[in-house]
C-alpha cells in the first residue's frame, strides 16, 4: 500500500511537471508578448527593449522556462508584467475564495447527490426516479450563466432572499463571504448534483442486481441493511474518482459563474488574465488550477485506496 | 431635469477681467452632521483598462471614479452649465490679449496629509500634466509655456498664444491638482485635497473612500463611498435592482420596466453629451480614402440607430461629440442615409463590387453590440459587408483601439475646444482616427486666439464641418443617461456624474 | 403437515422478454425434498436449475413471475409470504449457497463480519457469542486459521476458501435445508473433491436436507441420494442415484451419460445432436427433435410424468419401456469410439529447458537488487511427434496456458528453446515469418471471447485466408469458407451469422474452423471443451479427432479434466506450478506408478458412478507461487521428505525404459509403485 | 447415432440480424431513446430547413416593435432591436450545430485513434503519452479554449478545431480504456497469434468493438460541447453577428430577461431540448449497445 501511494505521488509529480511544460510553452508560444501587452499602443521601441531586458524576455525560452520552474518550486509564481505586481499578490485571497465556493458547494452537493441518486436508483423507473432524473437532466442542460441569471431574478429580485451578486472585497473573512455567496453556491450545487446523481443512480442500479445483494436477500438481511451495508459502499467506490473529476471541472469552469456573480475568485481572474495577455498570471493560475485537479485526483485515488479493500490489500502494484 | 447650458460658455469677451466671488461662507458655518447619521454610498464601475488602472489623473489608464473624489481642480463646471466656476482657484483673470492668465488660490485648502495647498503645488501639477509619461492632457495644455508663482496663492500661466477660453481648459476633468512631489506615490495613495480620502484601493474589487471632514467645501454628505468593480454589466444591473448598490448609471432604456414596481428607486433620464461611435483610421488603408469614408457616412440612418439602440433616449448627433447646446456646435446634419450616393462613392473609391471590413468591438459600452449590428445591417444595403470582431473588453483599448482601421469608441461629453483638440488635433495621444490635417489644426489655433465670438464660432464650425464631411468618426447620437437611484439619496445632480459635486450627495445612514 | 420439507407443485415460471412475448423458464415442475435427504438436480446449462433453486426460497429473478403452481417449504407457501415473513425463513430455515462465491460475498465487508451478520439475523446470537460461533463455523468448514481468515476481505481468499466461507454463512442457523447452486463449478478437481466431502459430512452430522444443483453428473453421483434430471424447464426423470446411473429410463438421460468421457474407458464418448428448445415452444415432448426412440405421439402430446414400477422412479417419456429394454452398461461400452491415428516418429515441436516468467523487474527492484521470484514456468523439456496429441494437465495456475502462448509467440521465453521442425519458435510472433505463423494455430477455451462479436462467420474465416493465402480470389475464399464449415459440420448458411447468434458448441466449431483455415501443422488447444456442456463437448472432441486424422495434425491439448484427456490424448504431461511432474503415454499415466501429484489428481476425479469414491490425498490449499528451491509439489505432497524434497530438485526417473514414461520424484519408483498399487 | 446428425441443429432462436440492426431494435423499444432521437432529428430538420419557413427575416430590425411580448405575429416576441425571437431561435442553432458536429467528429477520430493505438501499444510510449494526456486534462478546459480562440480568432474552423482538440483529449482516455478491455481479449490474441499486422488488428478487431463506446462518448461530449460553445458566446468568443446564434442571443438578451424573458427562453429552450435529446439518446443508445455508461468527466 505504501508503495502504491508512493507510486501515485510520483506519477502526480511527473504529471505536474509535464503540465508546467505545456502551460509554459503553450502560453509563451502565443503571438504578442507581455511587453507589448503592457505598454499597449504607447509602446516605443526603447521602452519595449527596456521592459524586455527587465523581465529577461530576451533569454532563450528554455532558460526562461527553467528559471520560471525554479521560481515555482521555491513557491514564487513570478511577477505579472502587466500589473507590475507579484502573481501571488494578485491571486491573493481569490484562490481561497474559489476554494471556499467550490468546497461549500461540494459539501452541500455531494451528499445531496448521493441521497437523491440512491433514491432514484432504488426506485428505478418509479415516480420519484422519474422526477429526480428529469430535474437533473434539465439542470444539466442549462448553461451555468442562464441558471445563474434565472436564480438571481427569482431569489434576489423577486423574493429578495439573497443578495444578487457578491459585493465584498476579496479579502473579507470566510464568514462574511459565505453570507454573500448563497446564490453562486446554489448554482454550482445544482450543476454538480445533476452530474453526480446520475452516476450514483447508475451504479446503484448495477449493484442492486449484483450477486452479493441477491445473496444478502437470500440470507434474510432486511432491506434497509442491504442498501446501506451491502449496496451503498460498493456503489460509491466507482463514483469517487468521477466526483473528483466533477469537482476539478467545476474549479476550472467556475470562471463563468464567478463572472455572473461578480465573485472575487480565481476563475474570473484567469479570464481577465487571458484577455490582458498577462502571461505570468495565466501561467500561475493555470498551475494552481491544474495542481488542484491533480490533488483532487490524487485524493480520490487515495480515498478509493482506503475504501476499496481490493486496492488496499493489494500487494505490490 | 438637467438642461443644456443656455448661455454660451465663454460668451464674455476674454479681455474683461473675470472675477468670481468666493463661494458663500455659510457653508462653513453649517454644523457638521454627526458622523453616524451619514450612510455608506455604494455604486459601481465597470472594468475599462484591464487591471492597469492607477490613480494618476492624467494616465491613460487612470481609475476614474476615485480620482474624482480624491483630487480637486482649479475650476469646475457650474452645476447645470458648462461654465467654469471657482474651485481651488477662487478667481482668475487674463491680460488683455489672453496670453497671460492669473489664478488666485484659496488659502484654506489642505491635502489629506494636512499640508496646505500652495501655488508651488499647482506649478508642480502643471508640470505633471505636461510632462508625465503618456499624459492625456499634455496636448491641451501644450499652450502653456511657463508657470509663475509670485506668491503662495497666486499662479500665473504664460501661454504661447492667446487662448480666450483658457479656463475651459483648466476646467478639464483630469487637470487635478497634486501635492508637490507626490508622484508616483500618488498612483496608489491617491493623496489629494478632495472631499474623500482613500482607505483601500482594489481596482478589481471594492475601493473604499472615507469622508474628508476637513474639506474646504464642507464635510461630505456621506461617510463612506464604496466603489465596486462589476465587470459584467448585467450583474451590475441585477445588483442595483436588488438594492445592493445605491445607484447605477449603466442602465439602458430596456431596464426601466424592471424598476416599475420598485418604489424605493427613482429613474432619471438625463440628456448628456456622451456618445458612442465608429472610428475609421484616416491614415492607413482602406480609410485613408476619402470617398470610402464618405460612403460609410452615407449608409448610416442616425435616427434609426438611436431608436433601435437606445429606444430613442438620446439625441441625434452629426459626428460630433460636443455637448448639445454648446454655442459653437453646428446645428444640422449634412448627411442623410442615401444608399445610391454611398454606392457611387464606393465605386469612386474603387470598391464598385462591394467592400468588406472588420469592425472591432467589445463589451465596453452598453450600446456597442446593438450599434455594430445595426450598422452592419444598414451598411449591407449599400454592398458593404461588415464583419464584427468581438475582442475582450479588457483588451480592447490596448489591442484594437487605435490599432485596427475600424473600431468602436465611446466618450464622455466635451466642450467644443476639448473635443476638437483632444480627439482630432494632429499628434494628440487620443487622436483615435489619426486625423492629421494642417488646415484643421490651423482653424483650431485661430479659433482659440480669436477674440470675437462670431468669428471664433465660424472657425470652430468650419473645423466641425470638416470632420463631419471628411472625418473618420461616425457619431450617430448623444446617449441619454438612464440612472436608477435610491430615493433616499439626496442632492444627486441631474447631470452626468463626471461633473458631479460628490461632496454634496447625501445618504442617510438608515437608508438601505 | 406433509412429510415433505419442500413441495413444488406444477410450478411454471416465465418472464416477458424485450419484445413483450412470454418466455417460459419452468413448466409444470413437480418436486419434493424430504427432511434430511440429498437431492441432485442436473441438467444442461440454461434449463432452469437455478430458477428452480431460487424459487424454493421464494425468490424470483427480477422480471420473472410465477405463472402457476406453488412452492411449499415446511408448509409455508413461499410465494404467498410477505417480505418480512420471508426474511425470517430465509437463512434461518432454508439457505442457499450460490455458484460463484466470489461474487456472492460483498466485496467491502470482511468475511467474518458477513458471517456474523448471518448469525445475528438468523441464529439469535450476538456480540461475542456470535463471533465465537463464526469462528466455530469457519473451523467446521475446514478453513485454516479461522481467526485470520475472518479478518480478510473476500478477494483475499482463494476460490475454494470463498466457497467454504459461503458454506459457513449458510450453516449459520443450521437450517433445515441447504440449496447448493453449482457450488464447485469452476474449482479445481482437488478443491472440488474436498468441498464435496465436507458437505457430505456436514449434512450427515446435522441431518440437513440438501438440494445440489449441477450440470456435472460426476459431482451429483458423489453427493446425492436421489437425482432429478431437468430438460428444457421440465423434470424428465427422478429416481435414486443407483437407478439413474445403472438404468436410466429417459433417452435424454442415456444420451447425457453416454457423452461423458470416462477414466476407465479409452476413446471418445458419444455425442447427442441438437440443443434444447425454449420451454413450452414444442407441442409434444421437448426432447422429441433429438430423440432416437421417437414415435408418433412424442411430437404431438407432451408425455406425462409416469412412475416406473420398482424403486421410486418417475420419468417423462412415453417410450420408457423401449428405452429400458436396452441394457445401459453394454450400450455404454459400445458407444465409445476409439481413435486410431498415425503418429510419425519425427518430432514436430520440441521444447527444451523452457523457462517463462511474467515478472518484469521494476526500477526499484533493480536498485534494491531484490531477487527475482521463481519463474512461472521452468525447465520444460518435451517433444511432440508429428500427428500426435500431447495433453498438458494440471490444476489452475499450473502454467498450461502460459506454455502454449509462448509456443504461439504471444509471450517471450526467458530461457530455453522451442523448435518447430527446423524453425526457431522462440521468437515472438511479430518476428516470425508468415509461413511459420500459419503452421502453428491456437484455439481458446472460451469461444465467446475468441470470436470477434462484430464479425460474421464469413469475416472470421476470411481473416486467416486473406493473411496466409493472399493469392486467393474472393470466390476461392468463399468456397473455402463453405468447405471449412462443412468440415466442422456446420452448414454454409452459418457464414452470415454473428457469434451472438450461435450456441456455444457452434461457436467453438467456428473457432476450430478458423484455426484449420490456415492448414496448420500444429494446433494448440487451450481447454477447448471446458466451457461446453458435456453433450456438446463430446461432439467437439469427436470433431477434433476426425480433423487430426484427416490432416495428420499435431495437437497440444490442454485440459484439467483427466477423463477428457484420456479420451483424446496419446501422451500426457502433468504440470504442477509450471514444473513437469510426469510425462508418459495415456496408459502409463493412468496406471501406477504415478508421481504423487498425478496420484492426487486422479484420486480427486469424480466419476459418474455412485460407487466410486474419490481418494483425497494432498490438501487443496492452492499455492500462489512455486517454491524457490526443491520439488515444486513439496508443500502439498503426502510423501514429502523434509530435507531432500525441500532442498533439491528431484531427478527424472524412468519406470520402464529410458524414453517415454518419466516421473520427477525423489521417492524411488518401486516404493511409489508399492504404495499406489495398494491404494487402488 | 451418426456423426452427420450433428448438423441437424435447431434453427436459430432469433431472427438473423447484424448487431447494428439489433441495437436499433433495442433502441426502438426505449421511449426515452426515441424521444431523444426525435428531438435530435427535429433539431437537425429545423436547422436545415428553417431559413425557408420561418415567419420573419431573423435579421430585420424594427425600432417600433422593440422588446415586445409574444403575440400572434411574433410567437416569442421581439428582442431589443425589434427582431423576431421565434425566427431567430429557429435558425440560431445552425452555426452551433455545424461547428460542434465537426468538432465532435474531429474529437472522436483523433482521440479515438490515439486512444486505440495507445491501448494496443501499452508500453513505455503509452505511459509517456498518457502522462501528456493527463497533463492536458488537468489544465482547465476553458483556459485551453480561450487561449487558442483569443489568438486565432473566432472563425468557425478555429472553433471547430479547438473544440475538436480539447474534447478529443477526453476521448483518448475513453478509447484507451475501452481498447484495454479488448486488447487482452482472446479474439485479439488470436489475431496476434495469427501474425496479423498491428494496423489490421486496429482496423478489423479493435475499431469495430471500440466504436460503440466512442459513439456513446461522442454523443455525450457533443452535449458538453454545446454548453461549452454557449459559454464561449457568453465570454464574447462565439458566433459573431449578424448570424443569429443561441449562445449569443442568451448572453445578449440576458439584460432584458426581466422585461422580455422569451428573448432568453427561446434560445434556451432550443438549446435545452437539443441537449436533453442528446442525453436521452446517448443513455438509451448505450443501454441498447449493452454498455455501462459510467460517464466520465463532464467537460
Ligand atoms: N428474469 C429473466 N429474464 C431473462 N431471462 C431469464 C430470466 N429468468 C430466467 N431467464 C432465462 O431462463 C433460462 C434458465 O435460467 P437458469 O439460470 O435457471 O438456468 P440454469 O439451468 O441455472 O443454467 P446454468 O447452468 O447456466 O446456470 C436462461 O436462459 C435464462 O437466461
Ligand atoms: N499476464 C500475467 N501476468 C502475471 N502473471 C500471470 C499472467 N498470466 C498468468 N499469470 C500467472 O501465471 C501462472 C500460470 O498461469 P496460466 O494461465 O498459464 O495457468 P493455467 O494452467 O492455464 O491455469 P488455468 O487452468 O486457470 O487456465 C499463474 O500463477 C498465473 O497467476
Ligand atoms: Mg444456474
Ligand atoms: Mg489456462
Amino acid at each position: 500500500m505504501i508503495i502504491l501511494i508512493a507510486r501515485r505521488l510520483i506519477l502526480s509529480l511527473v504529471t505536474l511537471f509535464i503540465i508546467s511544460l505545456i502551460v509554459y510553452v503553450g502560453v509563451e508560444a502565443l503571438p504578442g508578448d507581455s511587453a507589448t501587452g503592457y505598454l499597449g499602443q504607447w509602446a516605443t521601441p526603447e521602452s519595449l527593449a527596456a521592459l524586455r531586458e527587465e523581465f529577461g524576455l530576451n533569454d532563450p525560452i528554455h532558460v526562461r522556462y527553467i528559471n520560471w520552474l525554479g521560481d515555482i518550486l521555491r513557491g514564487d509564481l513570478g511577477v505579472s508584467m502587466v500589473k507590475r505586481k507579484p502573481v501571488a499578490e494578485l491571486i491573493g485571497n481569490r484562490f481561497r475564495n474559489t476554494v471556499v465556493l467550490t468546497i461549500t458547494s461540494a459539501l452541500v452537493g455531494i451528499p445531496l447527490a448521493i441521497i437523491l441518486g440512491v433514491i432514484a436508483g432504488l426506485m428505478r423507473d418509479k415516480l420519484p426516479d422519474v422526477i429526480i432524473s428529469t430535474t437533473s437532466i434539465v439542470a444539466m442542460t442549462l448553461p451555468g450563466f442562464v441558471t445563474a441569471t434565472v436564480l438571481i431574478y427569482i431569489f434576489a429580485i423577486r423574493l429578495e432572499w439573497f443578495p444578487a451578486i457578491t459585493l465584498v472585497p476579496s479579502d473579507v473573512s470566510v464568514i462574511e463571504l459565505l453570507d454573500t455567496m448563497l446564490l453562486p453556491i446554489i448554482t454550482l450545487t445544482m450543476i454538480m448534483v445533476a452530474h453526480i446523481l446520475r452516476l450514483v443512480r447508475t451504479n446503484m442500479i448495477d449493484v442492486m442486481v449484483s450477486d452479493y445483494v441477491q445473496m444478502a436477500r437470500l440470507k434474510g438481511v432486511p432491506a434497509r441493511q442491504i442498501v446501506f451495508k451491502h449496496a451503498l459502499p460498493n456503489a460509491m467506490l466507482p463514483t469517487i474518482n468521477i466526483v473528483a473529476l466533477t469537482l476539478a471541472w467545476l474549479v476550472g469552469g467556475v470562471a463563468i459563474i464567478e463572472t455572473v456573480f461578480n465573485f472575487p475568485g480565481i476563475g474570473k481572474l484567469l479570464i481577465d488574465a487571458i484577455t490582458d495577455r498577462d502571461f505570468a498570471l495565466v501561467q500561475g493560475i493555470a498551475m494552481i488550477l491544474s495542481g488542484i485537479y491533480i490533488a483532487l485526483n490524487l485524493t480520490a485515488d487515495l480515498l478509493s485506496l482506503v475504501l476499496n479493500p481490493k486496492l488496499r490489500t493489494a500487494r505490490g502494484h | 431635469k438637467g438642461a443644456a447650458p443656455e448661455e454660451p460658455v465663454a460668451e464674455e469677451p476674454p479681455a474683461e477681467v473675470e472675477v468670481v466671488e468666493e463661494p458663500p461662507t455659510e457653508e462653513e458655518v453649517v454644523e457638521e452632521p454627526p458622523a453616524e447619521t451619514r450612510g455608506v454610498l455604494r455604486y459601481n464601475t465597470g472594468i475599462v483598462y484591464g487591471g492597469l488602472e492607477n490613480l494618476n489623473p492624467v494616465d491613460p489608464n487612470r481609475f476614474w471614479p476615485p480620482i474624482s473624489l480624491l483630487f480637486d481642480r482649479l475650476a469646475t463646471p457650474a452645476d447645470d452649465e458648462m461654465r467654469p466656476t471657482p474651485s481651488l482657484a477662487k478667481s482668475w483673470e487674463s491680460n488683455a490679449t489672453g496670453e497671460v492668465w492669473t489664478f488666485t488660490l484659496r488659502d484654506d485648502v489642505y491635502f489629506h496629509d494636512g499640508t496646505q495647498l500652495t501655488s508651488a503645488d499647482v506649478a508642480y501639477s502643471v508640470d505633471h500634466w505636461l510632462n508625465a509619461e503618456a499624459s492625456v492632457i499634455a496636448g491641451s495644455f501644450g499652450v502653456v509655456e511657463s508657470v509663475d508663482t509670485p506668491d503662495d496663492f497666486t499662479v500665473v500661466f504664460n501661454l504661447t498664444q492667446p487662448v480666450v477660453d483658457f479656463p475651459l481648459i483648466v476646467m478639464d476633468y483630469r487637470a487635478r491638482v497634486l501635492k508637490k512631489g507626490s508622484f508616483p506615490d500618488i498612483m496608489e495613495t491617491g493623496m489629494g485635497s478632495g472631499p474623500f480620502k482613500l482607505e483601500t484601493l482594489d481596482v478589481g474589487g471594492v475601493t473604499v473612500l472615507v469622508a474628508n471632514d476637513d474639506y474646504w467645501d464642507g464635510p461630505p454628505g456621506v461617510a463612506v463611498i464604496e466603489v465596486f468593480m462589476i465587470a459584467d454589466n448585467e450583474a451590475a444591473i441585477q445588483a442595483t435592482r436588488a438594492g445592493q448598490i445605491d445607484f447605477s448609471i449603466d442602465l439602458i432604456a430596456d431596464h426601466i420596466p424592471m424598476f416599475d414596481d420598485a418604489d424605493d428607486f427613482v429613474i432619471d433620464i438625463i440628456p448628456t453629451g456622451n456618445w458612442s461611435g465608429f472610428v475609421m483610421r484616416t491614415d492607413i488603408p482602406p480609410f485613408d480614402n476619402l470617398d470610402l469614408r464618405q460612403a460609410m457616412h452615407l449608409v448610416v440612418d442616425r435616427q434609426e440607430m438611436l431608436d433601435l439602440a437606445l429606444a430613442g433616449l438620446g439625441e441625434v448627433s452629426c459626428d460630433l461629440g460636443i455637448t448639445p447646446g454648446d454655442p459653437y456646435l453646428i446645428p444640422e446634419c449634412l448627411y442623410e442615409q442615401d444608399f445610391e450616393a454611398a454606392a457611387a462613392k464606393l465605386a469612386d473609391a474603387g470598391y464598385a463590387d462591394g467592400f468588406e471590413i472588420d469592425l472591432y468591438t467589445a463589451d465596453v459600452c452598453s450600446d456597442w453590440t446593438a450599434l455594430t449590428e445595426i450598422f452592419q445591417q444598414q451598411a449591407a444595403n449599400a454592398g458593404i459587408e461588415v464583419n464584427i470582431v468581438n475582442v475582450s473588453s479588457d483588451g480592447f483599448w490596448a489591442e484594437a483601439w487605435m490599432i485596427q482601421p475600424f473600431v468602436m469608441t465611446c466618450w464622455n461629453e466635451r466642450t467644443t475646444d476639448q473635443f476638437l483638440n483632444e480627439i482630432y488635433r494632429s499628434g494628440g495621444s487620443w487622436n483615435e482616427s489619426f486625423w492629421n490635417v494642417p488646415e484643421f489644426d490651423a482653424l483650431l489655433d485661430a479659433a482659440r486666439a480669436e477674440m470675437d465670438f462670431e468669428k471664433r464660432k465660424e472657425h470652430y464650425q468650419a473645423a466641425q464641418t470638416m470632420l463631419h464631411m471628411d472625418g473618420g468618426t461616425i457619431i450617430p447620437y448623444y446617449s441619454g443617461m438612464v440612472r436608477a437611484a435610491k430615493t433616499c439619496l439626496g442632492e444627486l445632480p441631474q447631470i452626468g456624474l463626471f461633473f458631479a459635486d460628490w461632496n454634496h450627495i447625501t445618504k442617510p445612514a438608515d437608508c438601505e | 403437515m406433509s412429510d415433505c420439507l419442500v413441495d413444488v407443485r406444477e410450478l411454471t415460471i416465465g418472464y416477458y422478454n424485450q419484445k413483450g412475448t412470454l418466455v417460459l423458464v419452468l413448466q409444470g415442475v413437480n418436486l419434493e425434498v424430504k427432511p434430511g435427504e440429498t437431492l441432485g438436480l442436473v441438467g444442461e446449462s440454461g434449463c432452469g436449475k437455478s430458477t428452480l433453486g431460487q424459487a424454493m426460497m421464494g425468490y424470483l429473478r427480477s422480471g420473472s413471475q410465477v405463472l402457476g403452481g406453488s412452492v411449499k417449504f415446511a408448509d409455508h407457501d413461499m410465494f404467498a409470504l410477505n417480505n418480512r415473513q420471508l426474511e425470517t425463513i430465509r437463512g434461518r430455515q432454508i439457505a442457499l449457497i450460490p455458484q460463484n462465491a466470489g461474487d456472492a460475498l460483498t466485496p467491502t465487508l470482511r468475511v467474518g463480519n458477513q458471517i456474523i451478520e448471518a448469525i445475528e439475523l438468523n441464529a439469535d446470537l450476538s456480540g461475542a457469542a456470535a463471533k465465537n460461533r463464526m469462528l466455530e463455523l469457519l473451523a467446521q468448514v475446514h478453513l485454516p486459521h479461522p481467526d485470520v481468515m475472518a479478518n480478510r476481505y473476500p478477494h483475499e481468499l482463494s476460490g475454494g476458501q470463498q466457497q467454504r466461507a459461503v458454506i459457513a454463512m449458510a450453516l449459520a442457523a443450521e437450517p433445515y435445508m441447504l440449496i447448493l447452486d453449482e457450488p464447485t463449478t469452476g474449482l479445481d478437481v482437488t478443491t472440488q473433491a474436498h468441498i464435496l466431502n465436507l458437505l457430505r459430512d456436514i449434512v450427515a452430522d446435522l441431518g440437513t436436507a440438501m438440494m445440489y444443483i449441477s450440470h456435472d453428473l460426476g459431482v451429483i453421483a458423489r453427493v446425492s441420494d436421489r437425482i432429478a434430471l431437468m430438460y428444457a424447464g421440465e423434470i424428465v426423470e427422478d429416481t435414486n442415484v443407483a437407478e439413474m446411473f445403472k438404468s436410466p429410463a429417459h433417452p435424454y438421460a442415456r444420451g447425457l451419460l453416454e457423452s461423458i468421457p470416462r477414466l476407465n474407458l479409452a476413446g471418445i464418448p458419444n455425442s447427442m445432436p441438437g440443443q434444447p428448445p425454449i420451454p413450452g415452444t414444442l407441442p409434444g415432448c421437448s426432447f422429441a427433435p433429438r430423440c432416437s426412440f421417437i414415435s408418433e405421439i412424442c411430437r404431438s402430446k407432451s408425455p406425462p410424468f409416469t412412475s416406473i414400477p420398482g424403486p421410486p422412479h418417475r420419468v417423462r417419456c412415453d417410450n420408457w419401456e423401449k428405452v429400458l429394454a436396452i441394457d445401459f452398461s453394454q450400450e455404454l461400452q459400445q458407444v465409445f469410439r476409439t481413435i486410431e491415428h498415425t503418429t510419425e516418429d519425427e518430432p514436430a515441436i520440441e521444447l527444451s529447458g523452457l523457462e517463462i516468467t511474467y515478472h518484469r523487474s521494476g526500477f526499484m527492484e533493480r536498485i534494491r537488487s531484490i531477487p527475482e521470484p521463481p519463474a512461472t514456468v521452468s525447465d520444460i523439456t518435451l517433444s511432440v511427434k508429428r500427428g500426435e496429441t500431447l495433453a498438458l494437465v494440471g490444476e489452475s495456475g499450473s502454467g498450461k496456458t502460459t506454455i502454449v502462448r509462448t509456443i504461439s509467440g504471444l509471450l517471450p521465453a526467458k530461457r530455453g528453446s522451442i523448435q518447430f521442425e527446423d524453425c526457431d519458435l522462440t521468437v515472438e510472433v511479430d518476428q516470425r515469418p508468415m509461413e511459420l505463423c500459419r503452421h502453428v494455430q491456437l484455439i481458446f477455451q472460451n469461444p465467446d471471447a475468441s470470436l470477434n462479436p462484430r464479425h460474421t462467420v464469413a469475416e472470421i474465416l476470411d481473416q486467416p485466408l486473406k493473411l496466409y493465402f493472399p493469392d486467393m480470389t474472393h470466390d476461392e475464399r468463399r468456397a473455402r469458407q463453405i468447405e471449412l464449415l462443412e468440415r466442422v459440420r456446420l452448414e454454409g448458411r452459418y457464414r452470415l451469422r454473428y457469434p451472438g447468434q450461435m450456441s456455444g458448441g457452434e461457436k467453438q466449431r467456428v473457432a476450430i474452423a478458423r484455426a484449420f483455415a490456415a492448414d496448420p501443422e500444429v494446433v494448440l488447444c487451450d481447454e477447448v471443451t471446458s466451457a461446453l456442456d458435456v453433450s456438446v463437448q463430446a461432439a467437439v472432441l469427436d470433431l477434433l479427432a476426425d480433423l487430426q486424422r484427416e490432416r495428420n495434425t499435431t495437437y497440444i491439448f490442454i485440459a484439467h479434466d483427466l477423463a477428457v484427456v484420456r479420451a483424446i490424448a496419446d501422451r500426457v504431461a502433468v504440470l504442477y506450478q509450471g514444473r513437469l511432474c510426469e510425462v508418459g503415454t495415456v496408459d502409463e499415466i493412468y496406471s501406477p506408478p504415478y508421481h504423487p501429484y498425478t496420484e492426487t489428481l486422479l484420486g480427486a476425479v469424480l466419476v459418474p458412478d455412485p460407487d466410486h469414491e474419490p481418494k483425497l490425498l494432498a490438501s487443496d490449499t492452492p499455492e500462489l507461487a512455486p517454491p524457490a528451491k526443491g520439488c515444486a509439489f513439496q508443500r502439498r505432497c503426502p510423501y514429502c521428505m523434509p530435507d531432500l524434497c525441500v532442498e533439491e530438485i528431484p531427478p527424472w526417473q524412468f519406470p520402464e525404459s529410458d524414453d517415454g514414461h518419466k516421473i520427477r520424484c525423489h521417492i524411488p519408483i518401486n516404493e511409489l509403485l508399492v504404495d499406489q498399487k495398494a491404494a487402488f | 447415432m451418426t456423426l452427420v446428425a450433428q448438423s441437424v441443429e435447431q434453427p436459430p432462436r432469433t431472427k438473423r440480424r447484424s448487431p447494428l440492426a439489433e441495437t436499433w431494435d433495442n433502441l426502438r423499444k426505449s421511449w426515452a431513446g426515441m424521444v431523444g432521437l426525435t428531438l435530435i432529428v427535429l433539431h437537425i430538420l429545423i436547422a436545415t430547413t428553417s431559413p425557408v419557413w420561418i415567419p420573419r427575416d431573423p435579421l430585420e430590425m424594427n425600432a417600433k416593435i422593440r422588446t415586445q411580448a409574444p403575440s400572434a405575429e411574433h410567437l416569442m416576441g421581439t428582442d431589443k432591436l425589434g427582431r423576431d425571437v421565434f425566427s431567430r431561435s429557429m435558425v440560431g442553432g445552425r452555426v452551433t450545430m455545424v461547428v460542434t458536429l465537426i468538432a465532435i467528429s474531429i474529437a472522436v477520430v483523433w482521440g479515438g485513434l490515439l486512444g486505440i493505438v495507445l491501448g494496443l501499444v501499452n508500453g513505455r510510449a503509452d505511459e509517456l503519452i498518457m502522462r501528456f494526456v493527463d497533463a492536458l486534462l488537468s489544465i482547465p478546459w476553458l483556459l485551453i479554449i480561450l487561449l487558442i480562440v483569443s489568438v486565432l480568432g473566432t472563425k468557425m474552423w478555429v472553433q471547430a478545431l479547438t473544440f475538436g482538440f480539447t474534447y478529443g483529449i477526453l476521448t483518448v482516455r475513453v478509447a484507451r480504456a475501452a481498447t484495454l478491455d479488448f486488447v487482452t481479449s482472446e479474439f485479439v490474441l488470436a489475431a496476434r497469434a495469427r501474425g496479423e499486422r498491428k494496423r489490421t488488428i486496429v482496423i478489423k478487431e479493435l475499431i469495430p468493438n471500440v466504436r460503440d463506446v466512442l459513439l456513446v462518448d461522442g454523443a455525450m461530449n457533443w452535449s458538453w460541447m454545446l454548453l461549452g460553445f454557449t459559454s464561449l458566446s457568453f465570454l464574447g468568443f462565439g458566433v459573431t453577428p449578424p448570424t443569429p446564434d443561441w449562445g449569443f442571443m442568451i448572453a445578449k438578451n440576458r439584460e432584458i430577461l426581466g422585461v422580455q424573458p422569451w428573448a432568453v427562453f427561446g434560445p434556451v429552450v432550443m438549446l435545452g431540448t437539443l441537449i436533453i435529446g442528446i442525453n436521452l439518446f446517448a443513455d438509451a443508445f448505450a443501454k441498447a449497445l449493452g454498455l455501462d455508461r459510467s460517464q466520465g468527466a463532464p467537460v
